[in-house]
């Protein structure tokens, strides 16, 4: 057991943490209307291609952990970048042993369609595509977006061309993968959003102190830190038994996914209320933590249905 | 102990229920999409009240007003709610700067404000927040200084609802510093001002709506015959306002907790979950939850009724009717699994809105924090801990 | 509409407070192996014999308020006491157009079954039996004692005899009034619970100074509060409905059962916690409270049964 | 990153388990009923502790110990706490007295205390917690006054676990008054105490256990040899302590609430609930918590192991652990109708048993309210609100 990030992980959060830190900006800039920009997306693609795939595969080696140190330090500043979508949609047709040399491949704008809508849909090329236990990558012909609640994800339907590679077998631990980095996102979410709560509680006074000062704030950010580090335990374990191919894997994403939303949500909540009048407004950043929350809760499946099929695995299993 | 409408009630709630039913079907628009469209609709309800004869229901018949208990005021805006009829653009007029006024106004005061008030001649809105000063809102720092004629008024004001369309505001200011008169209490001087020379500024909120506005007071000038109560005990006045902001209003949120539960249960029959055994408790949990705040509303008007002051009772209604709609409108979108994060369709559209809004709720008229401070001191008489 | 306590309930309230004021001791007494105390047992039956029942039916008058308001003040010193069991037999009778007038008698000890172990066996004369919509009422020929976690009530098993009279409808609804009065209980009990622990924090100094200057511990107090008083609204109209066979009543009842019994335990072990470690002592007083609203949570059917009643009438009524 | 054990770990893991499993099946009374047997349960398994070989996993060889890293511990610690072994009577002796002496005691208090320890001579309770001093542990009143050859201490003490059956304590005393040193921090000595003459009295909890006791000390004499670092500078040294505390121990706790799981689990299945959905949802949350405090104390341990610093997680396990113990057992009563409440059956007693006992786990070794000021302090780095 050493259930430490090495000190390479340690870096890769550091540079991932470097790239990402622009994110809260660029998130107000979709908010407001624009489009994603440009960066971090095309360092991200570059500095971290092929991360978590198999050298033998066309990776860059190393592993879903390390895709979740990433996905949580964009999650924790809202950053709007497909290149997680990306990274989910590789993650499951490599579960199910397809090549995605095509993947790697500059420009390559992959995303994961389970049945319904579609994140990161607007810049998607192609789409790995999960029905039961098969996968299939297809080319994106066209794209119908729709309005999303966290602007920094476009939401869409998607018409796909015929498949360029199928697989019968593999698609149920490819989703399972795909929502182990969510539930870092999520992590990284609710991390951010007790940040800025802390910045805005050390600086703004009422009856004479500084907020921070009071029990009735400090304690609700202590309460939400403490699920939110509690998720991301479950998070890398998710990680770690999906990869590994633990017995117990299944069960770890569920618990991820369970508890990473709520805490997402639970911080991003408290985040806001310790904000007070400033955290309603649209100027103020909260919001961008509250809808990310939120969306990601609702990605492949949110805390409802893996709580009901955690509890149910165990009760019936 | 009686929840029944007296005979006397009920013949109003009926007459209020039958007009302001007939009223809504001429609304102009019916489902506004902004917040333009919402001040037009303000405006016209507004009109509409004045014409109909429904405003000034608690006030002395004197000054036109029905001079009814506070418990019609109450029903009407239940009935309100429940329809989700526009909310008057003069609605702090009515409910909290005339009943001020006749509390603590001069004959001329009252001459001069009231009928204006009721005719709908003057809109009011409430300038007592500050950027500074929200849950310490004793703490504010408006300055007003003495000249020739009255006072000149500089400073910040946030959180103003309708401010983009009032004329008149109730305006808080020091006329002493708190080094001079010892306390953040004292000095604090409650104006009557007009807003002609007030910049105002819409604040939007996460939900994209104004429905708050900033107000910048650079040299306004307030003349003499202003001052609201004594000078320098405006603190005093204003907690008269707050009392008010406590009263009828309290109706009106459980009526809208009550209209947010109806659209939730359409939502999860729609969403074919209607026999899922964890939702159905879930919807139970909370069915019991805003039943709660409707009955403790009516038990609380009722002891206004009475005459009994205002006690703790309103801030635990307004603590879990923030907690209550924040549950009900998380719960919808969280229903709606992906498309319940988007806004194409109507009703998620609008269960976006509301969610994001409703997080307004805990802030809004006291945080939580506030909230839960002013039951452990005022009710449970724990120490002060703030 | 005049929802507030009429002067007569008032005192009624206050005439109910003075006879439960031992509560708390004959608690302690029973918790250390100890009978029930005579009084103030005789004393409610003397004083409140017959209340809420109508003069024509030999009853002293008063509506189902009047015992919720005294089954509020029994609750909140924990008070053990057959007497509302006795009240909920009765009304449960009455409900279903029963002559209670046997019930009146001094010496007279009904209770309510409704299947499963009866409270306040241990001194059970008759008992009011409620299948389905059936209620009969029989004497106790021999009763089975259970170990209680609340040891204010005994719980048993019942023999009994022929009934001496039978219904064939109303049951239901003596149940619904009998339901009502328990949720009134627990609002006591948790008001009483809170109550206690006001006590100890304007008392207890840590850091310099009592521990009810800090939010951690004031707040969690004014939650507690906030959810009984907003459960006694409920109760109240519970009451009301019932006895005025409004339209809602079973979903009035349902409502009370489900916020009061929640509303209770929460109260009951927030003034735990506030108390620290002398709270979870057997010789201080709040596992009283937690006893008593943890077993009459679960009297009749609790919170967790409620709410899925209500939402499930809600939903697909 | 990597949860597996290692080689070594899994070599230990598998013969700690197989040693431990064996072992039990020869405990003298398997369900301990009362205080009396689980006291003769915890001595006879300290003394197979012993002859086994399985006490100081983490100590230095030259003191008789294994000299493995704490992980070792851990791993020990879950296996026995999985299999409900008991306690060993010298837990504390073993895990924070043996490890305090070895980092702030002379070589003379080494080699007097450690063997004692590891075979069995000596039994060690913790005296720090007082009836004035619970959260505000610094705040303690027991006296120590110099006299020839050492100390004279007075005072009273609480919460001291296996002070019934200990001959050493490790008793924290004021040897300067707050007045003379300045702060409350200062002046405090840290004394490794007989407890002959000091009158123990058990403390009986809410489910009827006596897992703690009270101590009273009157003119309890300490000799000169018997403190613990520097003179006054006990509350260093105390702190010490308290980080061991919320080291190995971690691991008993977490695999105690993965035991109350699978407990609860068979307990909806005997209900026959283990098909409806909202008991399905409410054990999957509370599942996915309890693995939650797992996976985060192997993570904590591991660095630990790394040689970090115990930080603000130890809080955070601490307290979602009180949390998630409540939540478990009050579930497990609630599910029992009117049963759950009796105690007649022995599940049903067993449940109304750890139902009450869970309430404790939300103060004992610090409360709710101190974990989070803690973690509001150290991790979020927000200023103190005491």
């Amino acid at each position: 057991m050493d259930a430490v990030l090495t000190e390479e992980q340690q870096a890769l959060a550091e540079a991932a943490q470097a790239l990402a830190a622009s994110g809260l900006v660029d998130a107000r800039t979709t908010l407001d209307g624009g489009d994603v920009p440009a960066r971090p997306t095309e360092d991200l693609f570059d500095g971290f291609n092929g991360l978590g795939i198999d050298e033998q595969d066309g990776g860059a080696g190393g592993s879903l952990i390390d895709l979740a140190i990433v996905a949580r330090e964009l999650g924790r500043t809202v950053c709007p970048t497909p290149w997680v979508s990306h990274q989910l949609a590789l993650q499951a047709a490599v579960a199910a042993g397809v090549d995605v040399g095509e993947g790697l491949s500059p420009g390559a704008r992959w995303v994961l369609s389970t049945g319904g809508l579609v994140r990161d849909a607007a810049t998607a090329t192609h789409a790995v595509t999960v029905t039961g236990d098969e996968l299939a990558v297809a080319p994106v012909l066209d794209v119908t977006l729709h309005a999303p609640m966290d602007r920094t994800r476009s939401i869409g339907e998607l018409t796909l061309g015929a498949p360029s590679v199928t697989a019968a077998t593999g698609g149920r631990a490819g989703v399972s993968r795909a929502r182990a980095l969510v539930a870092a996102g999520l992590c990284g979410t609710g991390l951010g959003a007790i940040e800025r709560a802390i910045g805005h509680a050390t600086q703004r006074e009422q009856f004479g102190k500084v907020i921070g000062v009071f029990q009735g704030v400090s304690h609700q950010l202590a309460e939400a830190w403490t699920h939110v580090e509690l998720a991301w335990s479950l998070a890398l374990y998710a990680c770690w038994a999906t990869e590994e191919g633990a017995g117990d894997a299944a069960a770890a994403v569920d618990a991820a996914t369970a508890k990473a939303g709520n805490a997402a949500i639970y911080a991003a909540e408290r985040g806001m209320q310790v904000h007070g009048g400033i955290g309603i407004t649209w100027e103020a950043d909260p919001h961008l933590f509250l809808r990310r929350a939120m969306a990601d809760d609702a990605w492949l499946g949110g805390a409802r249905e893996a709580e009901r099929s955690l509890g149910q695995a165990l009760l019936t299993g | 102990m009686d929840f029944r409408d007296t005979a006397e009630e009920a013949a109003f709630r009926k007459e209020a229920a039958g007009w302001i039913a007939d009223t809504l079907t001429r609304v102009p628009h019916q489902h506004p999409a902004d917040h333009a469209e919402k001040t037009v609709n303000s405006r016209w309800w507004q009109e509409q009240l004045a014409e109909g004869g429904w405003l000034g229901i608690t006030w002395p018949k004197a000054y036109g007003g029905k001079e009814l208990p506070i418990a019609y005021e109450g029903i009407f805006n239940a009935e309100s709610a429940r329809r989700h009829a526009p909310v008057g653009i003069n609605m702090l007029g009515i409910l909290l700067a005339g009943p001020t006024i006749l509390v603590h106004g001069t004959q001329a005061q009252r001459d001069r404000y009231l009928p204006r008030i009721l005719n709908g001649d003057d809109i009011w809105c409430q300038g007592f927040s500050e950027p500074g000063a929200g849950s310490d809102l004793a703490g504010l720092r408006s300055r007003a200084e003495r000249v020739d004629g009255g006072w000149v008024v500089n400073g910040q004001k946030v959180w103003t609802s309708f401010a983009h369309a009032a004329n008149r505001c109730m305006l808080l200011a020091r006329t002493s510093t708190t080094e001079e008169t010892g306390s953040k209490h004292k000095g604090i001087t409650y104006f009557l001002a007009d807003t002609d020379d007030i910049d105002v500024r819409p604040l939007v909120m996460i939900n994209g709506d104004a429905d708050f506005n900033e107000m910048f007071l650079d040299d306004v000038h307030v003349p003499e015959d202003r001052v609201l109560g004594e000078l320098g005990d405006g603190w005093r006045v204003a907690l008269t306002t707050l009392s008010f902001e406590r009263g009828s209003l309290a109706f009106a949120t459980s009526a809208e907790a009550e209209a947010a539960l109806e659209r939730l249960i359409v939502r999860v029959r729609d969403a074919g979950l209607a026999d899922d055994a964890d939702v159905q408790r879930e919807i139970g949990r909370l069915a019991a939850d805003v039943r709660s705040l409707s009955l403790t509303t009516m038990r609380q008007m009722s002891a206004l009724s009475h005459g009994n002051a205002p006690g703790g009772d309103g801030s635990a209604v307004k603590l879990a009717w923030a907690q209550t709609m924040q549950a009900m409108t998380r719960l919808a979108v969280s229903l709606g699994g992906d498309a319940g994060v988007t806004t194409d369709a109507v009703d998620d559209a609008a269960w976006v809105s509301d969610f994001l809004r409703a997080k307004g709720n805990s802030v809004e008229g006291g945080t939580d924090e506030v909230q839960r401070s002013i039951i452990a001191e005022r009710v449970l008489g724990l120490p002060r801990s703030r």
